[in-house]
């Protein structure tokens, strides 16, 4: 039946679409990741943070209103202005950056030289913290994020397929956007890391803090810069997922999705980013679509775990992950 | 430790050399790492109650070899050859449960355990209580564990390492890492023990003491050793015989006086006489 | 005083959904405090305690707030509600779960303690299927209904009776599971396109709902095929997106807008005077006033009981005589300042569960509000009460629970 | 110089390996559970026992399976949900189809279960290691709760997938089910723990325990000089999910009561209890305990400040209740990275030399 | 090359410093020296002695591992330096080689020695050039350049981190064990380059060593330190004909030098359990 077979390229196009959607969170992972071997418990709440930031300042939104009301009896909501969204990303950039060096500067310079699961748990503190911040800034309702991007089918790809095939292809104009967003940040990202002196002292880093310190590789400098990067790819993730859904909680979780991703790329491989989200989104997307009906649906979340564990078996460092070196 | 008695006895000779049977054979190995030789077509003995000592310049394949001793490398090529049967390509584990020990070049101590932790994982492979027994800890367990603990004090005696006994590895020096290393080894009371450089980083005061404890070790217990040392004196003065290494491949293997005075080591590593 | 602590979270990932439900329970009883002076002359306390959904923060919150001698609880979350409905039957204390929980808890027989009226679940599935009865001419053979819900026990709730209906009208069902939270839902819209179900029916919560409306006009699903519960029918929901949203259609457990006269009331004693409960922003949104129904039903409740038993400080147990003997009338309903916002009801000792019919409401996005599409639809109960009651037969069998109301 | 060991000499090895060698501390281990099993028994009450005690029992033995597995042997998981998951619906399929069987058997029953499904995911950690193990454990958490989701089999084809705890009873007083006295839960709860923290601490200290924890330092130096690493880390996959098998089932049958898999076994759990691992201090036992009563207790604590003594909004209570436990967590980090156990340790230390600075 | 009169002024001096490890762990306990400018000054002592801590107090690497300095100062070209961040003190132009090789491991052998070149600002081409430098010091690298450094043999490793440190031309190098795990003859090859830059660039060298015999040779002046206090110290010369230096440093007694199978003979002091 050739129809199943349209249904099932149109699924794999929308596999790799979601691919890249959870690329774009898993990239964050990545860079800090790469650059100081932190994994980075804390990359969903930021995204979460970033969307938050971005809309209440889009939306003219007063910080802290709920707290300074509660303490002093005001009824603060907005300024009364709205920020166009430009401009409001520039900003939420800028508080990014600012939370970089704050987290560089308040807890991870005095963790120099820990052992990874420290480092792990020092980004669980931050998570925390930022979800209580994020929240008590903003409030926890749910917000609607609208920076003008499309949404919905492409009607272009719709009608065309439909004229080639007879089945009209369903794409996601969001999905296109994030795609090309995506391929942007990766070759950037790469040719940073690839090709710069910065690239080379990130891999230094994330082998030997104490021997990176001595060849005078600042790594408050080094950290500051590498979380600043993964803040403004978290306030890119941010907006893809926020646009779709609203901006609140939930938002955190997606990085349960980036992280087969990650796994199945590589911790420290920047292509190996896309590449890990274009075979998770697929795979999972056609594992539902053939064996979800037989088991009663909604597999694609462990799938995606089990997939990644089975490239795993066969390369324990990610397709494109850094050998792990075993000597004695 | 208590003192075994050796298996097999070794004959010595005028000079104070042992000469034993045959322990253990290295045939034609070579071992490559994609495109780099390590070992080319390396074959030489190991007597019974010697002292062998492998030299060379730095990454002629020497750690190499004691690796494929432990049986951490497969090589591509070649035999190795143990009490005078094959050995087939077996785990790391299996090996070292036939009775063959081992120190790291790069310190390998269990950083988060104490001295005493450290010293009774060598006696691992001795000890048999299950996972149920040791649960219950009383009797069986608590026994063993006695008894296993009472050896390891003797060997931290013998190291005089009584004083840091409780101490994590991790803080320790250097040097007393690498004695803590050898009392691990010395604790499974091993047939063959390997040492890689286990007085790098030693000033010649702790070198001697780590000498007389190898050369107490290779008396007392008959327990044949392996050595890759850097310090010609210590090579010269403690081996039986020595294989020479370079670029992977053997470039001698004699007496201390023959390698001392061959033209090849001379010219590969030694640079000049060495005295 | 009496104390009606209010179970709320305002934080996680619920959270949006539950603070405005929490305001307008908060503020409803701020206002007869206020107005009234609270009822029969007893001051109301809503003592409030944080779950985050989470059962056991829920746990924490229950022990806490019964050692002040709370009279009733209301969880807002059917995972506290399973694990409460022991808890409360052994300490004696009513659980009053409108539109969500314990569905065979209807059956007062069975569950002493718990009130589930005026709708539950069951009903809601039912009156769902009822509509589209109507609107087919009352044939649904053929047709292909699909239901997407939040893989849990609360979505889970309606496939039952969805499935005995279908025996009954003759339609395909169509399940289609959604993970919690429910942020990627690619495939299973993907699906839903392939197929083309006549009709979509949805059992969502929290982030969940948005997604789902946003990916229904992302492949231009005719939005008002598309039927929520009555917890997937908040601003919330439909706001995320946009115009895309435009004629989705809900369940409704009672009226929607402000205009009727409680929220004059509400404006004046509670908002205006700044005793706003949270941010006081929800004020008239779907969810406060579902909050605000919650706490006018407990209230009337606490009125009963006051009633039978003659005095006004009452217990948890005279409580659950009131829930018991309760009728709301219309007549009632408009005294007390919400004409035809809730439909009438009469509780017994083996009705716990109210008649169970809902409205449907309709989005519109230009206007940014809901309308009401129908009046009440009243379940099929020739098709639920048997369900209700092999249900809550098992429960009672698995606990050895001895039949009331003999 | 208030806290001493010198005078403190051991004379066989056996009094040296024991738990406690310095007086001072078996002194006030004793007092502590003379205190857990003579007083509070017969002060606690509802609040006490199921806000505050039973969940840092029950957690107190998840994080001693897991720091078995973390801890010692340095295996992350993140399957602990998982896990735990399986102990209780083990413990559901026991308990309602052999009624009669006393339900301390279920629970020992539901903790053999998880063994043995524990064993079976832990295999992958034989090929892969360190945070793509932890990720790859997640694998497990996602597939197990999807199971017992799906499958109407797990909670006896319940309408809604919840699994209710039956009454049961021990020696005649019930131990689940509603209707249970807050002292008999506490007990219960605290006997279990108390033996399993006794085995896992005879574990740790011999054989085994060295094997866990040379695999956890240097994997490769552990199999060179013996360790078999396939057994090794199977045997602490197998002893972990046992503990955190018999967490899972406490905490579904004593604790919950009712629980529904996705919200109470669901990954936040998997995190939870590595957190209190962490933050406790890898690889000591006491630091299990250290870690379940840091995140078990501080938020209750908090909340009950915030609200209860403040009159804060429960709202700007939660989220402050949030910074504060993450701020906590970094500054204790930087304090001292390895964990509230090594805290203590030090602060010993000091004490011995107190008041001298060294 | 013993001469230490090309020492035109004090260019780093470490007055009556104290560290502590966490806290508790008392390691230094006064220790005092002072590095002439352009001189090779060698650290001597047994293991324990304190050397390592020594050189990372100096080089600020102390704090990322628990320790900290207490009490003295570090004066560096007359500024004290105690509170600057390591890499300021590299830019300052002073850099350590660490003990124990401390490579990056997952990045090749020459991406080693181009991190090395991390402060630098001048160009590529003279990067290039030090690169080159260094491989003619250490021909091993060039062959082992493409291989990831976590691959290559201890004593590559050992060169790699030496190398590293050329490459940032610095003005002074702090270096720990130089020689650990190199051949005998690399060893002589290792401190004739340190002769070469020292002469030749005017490179100040403060070295730990634990080859007595080498280090007293190439070394102007030095000190000797033991559980964390300096025991002795004085020019090359005069240590090397100290007695006690002889019988416990050079392994010399009367009749020469002593056999290392003879020393069964006699038991030592237990000097480490100090
Ligand atoms: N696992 C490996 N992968 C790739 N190359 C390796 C590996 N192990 C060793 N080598 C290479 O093999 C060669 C021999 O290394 P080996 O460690 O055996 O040298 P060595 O004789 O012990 O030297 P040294 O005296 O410096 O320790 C080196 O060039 C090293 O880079
Ligand atoms: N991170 C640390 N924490 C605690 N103690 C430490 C630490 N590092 C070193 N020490 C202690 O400090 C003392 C001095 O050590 P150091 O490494 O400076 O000696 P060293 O002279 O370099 O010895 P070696 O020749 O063996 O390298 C030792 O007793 C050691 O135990
Ligand atoms: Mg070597
Ligand atoms: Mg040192």
């Amino acid at each position: 039946m050739p129809d199943t077979v349209y249904y099932a390229l149109e699924v794999t196009l929308n596999g790799l679409m979601s691919g890249v959607m959870y690329a774009l969170v898993a990239l964050g992972f990545v860079l800090i990741f790469k650059a100081s071997g932190i994994f980075n418990y804390a990359q969903g709440v930021l995204a979460l943070f970033a969307a938050l930031t971005l809309v209440g300042i889009m939306d003219g939104q007063v910080p802290f209103a709920h707290l300074i009301n509660a303490l002093f009896g005001t009824s603060l909501h907005h300024f009364g202005f709205k920020v166009p969204a430009l401009i409001a990303i520039l900003i939420t950039a800028g508080v990014m950056t600012l939370l970089a060096v704050l987290v560089e500067r308040y807890v991870l310079k005095h963790l120099v030289n820990q052992e990874p699961i420290i480092l792990f748990m020092a980004t669980i503190g931050l998570a925390y913290f930022l979800e209580g911040l994020g929240d008590a800034m903003w409030g926890s309702d749910i917000k609607t994020l609208d920076i003008g991007l499309p949404k919905g089918i492409d009607e272009t790809i719709e009608s065309v397929t439909n004229d080639w095939f007879g089945y009209g292809f369903f794409i996601d104009r969001l999905d296109i956007v994030a795609t090309v967003i995506a391929a942007l940040l990766v070759l950037a990202l790469t040719v940073f890391s690839q090709y710069s002196k910065q690239g080379r002292a990130l891999r230094a880093v994330a082998d030997d803090h104490q021997a990176a310190l001595s060849v005078g590789i600042s790594l408050r400098f080094i950290w500051a810069l590498v979380w600043s990067i993964a803040g403004v790819v978290a306030l890119v993730a941010g907006i893809m997922w926020g646009s779709k859904s609203g901006v609140q909680f939930s938002l955190s979780l997606i990085a349960l999705k980036a992280l087969p991703v990650l796994m199945l790329g590589g911790f420290t491989s920047i292509p190996g980013a896309i590449v890990g989200g274009l075979i998770i989104g697929m795979g999972e997307k056609l594992f539902e679509f053939f064996v979800g009906p037989l088991v009663g649906g909604a597999t694609e979340n462990w799938f995606a775990y089990v997939l990644a564990l089975v490239f795993l078996v066969f390369r324990p460092q990610g397709l494109f992950g850094e050998r792990i070196i075993e000597r004695v | 430790m208590n003192a075994q008695t050796p298996l097999t006895t070794f004959t010595t000779t005028a000079d104070g050399r042992k000469i034993g049977d045959i322990l253990m054979e290295m045939k034609n190995i070579t071992l490559r790492f994609g495109g780099v030789k390590a070992v080319t077509d390396i074959s030489f003995d190991i007597r019974e109650g010697e002292i062998r000592s492998i030299i060379g310049p730095n990454g002629a394949g020497k750690s190499s070899m004691l690796n494929v001793i432990s049986g951490f490398y497969v090589p591509q090529e070649g035999e190795v050859w143990f009490r005078g049967a094959r050995r087939p390509a077996i785990k790391p584990y299996k090996v070292a449960r036939q009775g063959i020990a081992r120190t790291f070049q790069n310190i390998a101590l269990f950083d988060g355990m104490s001295v005493l932790d450290n010293i009774m994982t060598g006696r691992l492979t001795l000890m048999k209580t299950g996972l149920l027994r040791q649960a219950l800890w009383w009797g069986a367990a608590e026994r063993e564990e006695t008894a296993h603990r009472e050896k390891v004090e003797k060997i931290i005696d013998f190291l005089e390492i009584q004083a840091i006994r409780k101490t994590s590895v991790g803080r320790l020096p250097y040097g007393l890492k690498k004695r803590v290393e050898l009392a691990r080894a010395l604790a499974a009371e091993p047939k063959l023990l390997l040492l890689d450089e286990p007085m790098a980083g030693m000033n010649v005061e702790e070198k001697e003491d780590m000498c007389r404890f190898i050369l107490d070790v290779n008396d007392e217990f008959g327990t044949t050793i392996v050595l890759i040392e850097h310090d010609m004196g210590v090579v010269m003065d403690l081996s039986d015989r020595v294989v020479v290494m370079d670029y992977g491949k053997k470039i001698g293997d004699g007496t201390p006086d023959e390698v001392r005075n061959s033209q090849a080591v001379i010219d590969a590593y030694l640079g000049v006489s060495h005295e | 005083d009496l104390i009606v602590p209010n179970l709320s979270y305002r934080t996680g990932p619920y959270a949006p959904g539950g603070i405005p439900y929490a305001d307008g329970f908060n503020d409803y009883f701020t206002l007869l405090n206020e107005r009234d002076g609270g009822i029969g002359g007893e001051k109301i306390q809503v003592p409030e305690c944080e779950t985050a959904y989470n059962t056991e923060k829920g746990v924490e919150c229950y022990e806490a707030t019964k050692g002040q001698g709370a009279l009733v609880y209301n969880p807002l979350s059917t995972g506290i509600t399973y694990q409460l409905i022991p808890k409360v039957s052994a300490d004696g204390i009513p659980l009053y779960t409108p539109g969500y929980g314990r569905t065979s808890a209807a059956n007062g027989k069975v569950f002493e303690w718990v009130f589930n009226y005026p709708a539950n679940y069951w009903d809601g599935a039912s009156v769902a299927i009822r509509y589209l009865l109507d609107q087919n001419g009352g044939d649904l053979k053929g047709k292909k209904i699909a239901l997407v819900y939040h893989n849990s026990a609360y979505g889970k709730e309606p496939i039952r009776t969805l499935t005995e209906l279908s025996k009954k009208h003759g339609y395909d069902l169509l399940q289609i599971p959604v993970d919690h939270p429910g942020q990627e839902q690619k495939s299973q819209w993907l699906q839903i396109r392939r197929e083309k179900p006549d009709y979509v029916l949805m059992w969502g919560w929290g982030v969940m709902n948005a997604v789902a409306i946003q990916e229904a006009a992302n492949i231009n699903y005719p939005m008002e095929n598309f039927i929520g519960v009555w917890w997937s029918g908040s601003e919330n929901d439909v706001l995320p997106a946009g115009m895309g949203a435009n004629g989705y259609k809900s369940l409704a457990m009672h009226g929607t807008g402000m205009d009727y006269p409680l929220y004059g009331d509400l404006k004046k004693y509670v908002i205006d005077a700044g005793k706003a409960s949270g941010a006081g922003d929800q004020f008239g949104s779907v969810l406060y006033s579902r909050g605000m129904y919650a706490a006018l039903v407990i209230s009337e409740a606490i009125r009963k009981a006051q009633q039978i038993t003659g005095k006004s400080n009452i217990t948890a147990a005279d409580l659950r005589d009131g829930f018991e003997q309760l009728e709301i009338t219309e007549a009632r309903m408009t005294e007390l300042g919400l004409p035809k916002f809730g439909q009438p009801f009469k509780a017994s000792c083996s009705d716990h569960g109210g008649p169970g019919a809902a409205l449907l409401q309709q989005w519109d996005a230009s206007a940014k509000k809901w309308n009401l599409i129908t009046d009440f639809i009243a379940p099929d109960d020739e098709v639920l009460t048997p369900l209700i009651m092999e249900d809550s037969a098992a429960y009672a069998a698995e606990n050895k629970i001895a039949e009331r109301c003999k | 110089m208030l806290y001493r060991e010198a005078g403190d000499f051991k004379t066989t090895y056996v009094a040296d390996s024991q738990t406690f060698p310095i007086k001072f501390d078996r002194i006030r281990y004793y007092i502590v559970v003379a205190i857990a099993f003579g007083v509070i028994p017969f002060v606690i009450d509802d609040y006490w026992a199921n806000a505050v005690f039973v969940p840092f029992l029950i957690y107190a033995i998840a994080a001693i399976g897991l720091n078995i597995l973390t801890g010692y042997c340095g295996q992350v998981s993140l399957g602990t949900g998982g896990f735990m998951a399986v102990g209780a619906y083990a413990c559901y399929k026991l308990m309602t189809a052999m009624p009669d069987v006393p339900i301390i058997v279920h629970v020992l029953l539901a903790g053999l279960i998880t063994a043995f499904v524990g064993v079976l995911f832990g295999l992958p950690s034989l090929r892969i290691k360190g945070f793509y193990l932890a990720v790859a454990t997640l694998a497990a958490q996602f597939f197990l709760v999807w199971l017992f989701n799906k499958v109407p089999w797990f909670f006896n084809y319940s309408a809604s997938g919840q699994i209710t705890a039956p009454e049961r009873s021990l020696f005649g007083i019930a131990v689940t089910g509603a209707s249970t006295p807050a002292w008999a839960k506490y007990l219960f709860c605290l006997i279990i723990l108390f033996t399993l923290a006794w085995l896992a601490r005879n574990l740790t200290r011999g054989s085994v325990g060295r094997r866990w924890m040379a695999i956890r330092d240097m994997d490769i130096a552990a199999e060179i000089i013996g360790v078999n690493p396939l057994t090794a880390k199977l045997s602490a996959f197998a002893v972990s999910s046992f503990y955190i098998g018999i967490a899972g089932a406490l905490f579904f049958t004593v604790y919950l009561g009712a629980v529904e898999v996705g919200e109470a076994f669901g990954i936040q759990k998997s995190f939870l209890v590595l957190f209190m691992v962490i933050i406790g201090g890898l690889g000591s036992i006491f630091g299990s305990f250290a870690g379940a009563a840091f995140l078990v207790l501080l938020p209750v604590l908090l909340k009950n400040v915030l609200v209860g003594r403040l009159g804060w909004p429960t709202d700007l209570a939660a989220n402050l209740e949030l910074i504060i436990v993450g701020g906590l967590i970094i500054i204790f980090l930087i304090v001292e990275p390895h964990g509230l156990n090594q805290l203590w340790r030090v602060a010993k230390e000091k004490l011995r030399l107190w008041p001298f600075p060294h | 090359m013993l001469n230490a009169t090309n020492a035109n002024g004090t260019l780093l001096e470490v007055n009556n410093i104290e560290v502590i490890y966490n806290h508790v762990i008392l390691v230094l306990k006064g220790v005092s020296l002072s590095v002439p400018k352009g001189g090779v000054t060698a650290l001597l002592g047994g293991n324990g002695a304190g050397k390592t801590t020594t050189l990372k107090a100096i080089s600020n690497l102390l704090k990322s591992e628990r320790g900290e300095v207490t009490k003295g100062s570090i004066v560096y070209r007359g500024d004290r330096v105690q509170d600057l961040s390591p890499a300021d003190l590299v830019r300052r132009g002073v850099v350590q080689v660490m003990e124990g090789r401390h490579c990056f491991e997952h990045l090749t052998v020459e991406e080693n020695l181009l991190t090395g070149a991390y402060i630098r600002r001048d160009s590529k081409a003279d990067i290039r050039r030090d690169l080159d430098m260094v491989y003619t010091y250490f021909p091993r690298l060039k062959e082992r350049r493409k291989s990831q450094a976590g691959y290559t043999s201890g004593g590559e490793q050992q060169m790699t981190a030496i190398g590293r440190a050329l490459m940032s031309r610095p003005e002074t190098i702090l270096l720990d064990e130089p020689s650990m795990g190199l051949a005998p003859q690399l060893v002589e090859q290792i401190f004739e380059i340190v002769k070469n830059v020292n002469e030749g660039e005017g490179v100040t060298f403060l070295l730990a060593e634990q080859n007595t015999n080498v280090a007293l040779r190439y070394a102007h002046y030095g000190y000797i330190l033991e559980s964390g206090r300096v025991v002795m110290d004085g020019s090359a010369r005069d240590l090397r004909e100290n007695p006690d230096v002889k019988e416990f440093y050079l392994g010399m007694s009367d009749k020469g030098r002593n056999s290392f199978r003879d020393v069964r003979s006699y038991r030592r002091r237990k000097r480490w359990l100090a």
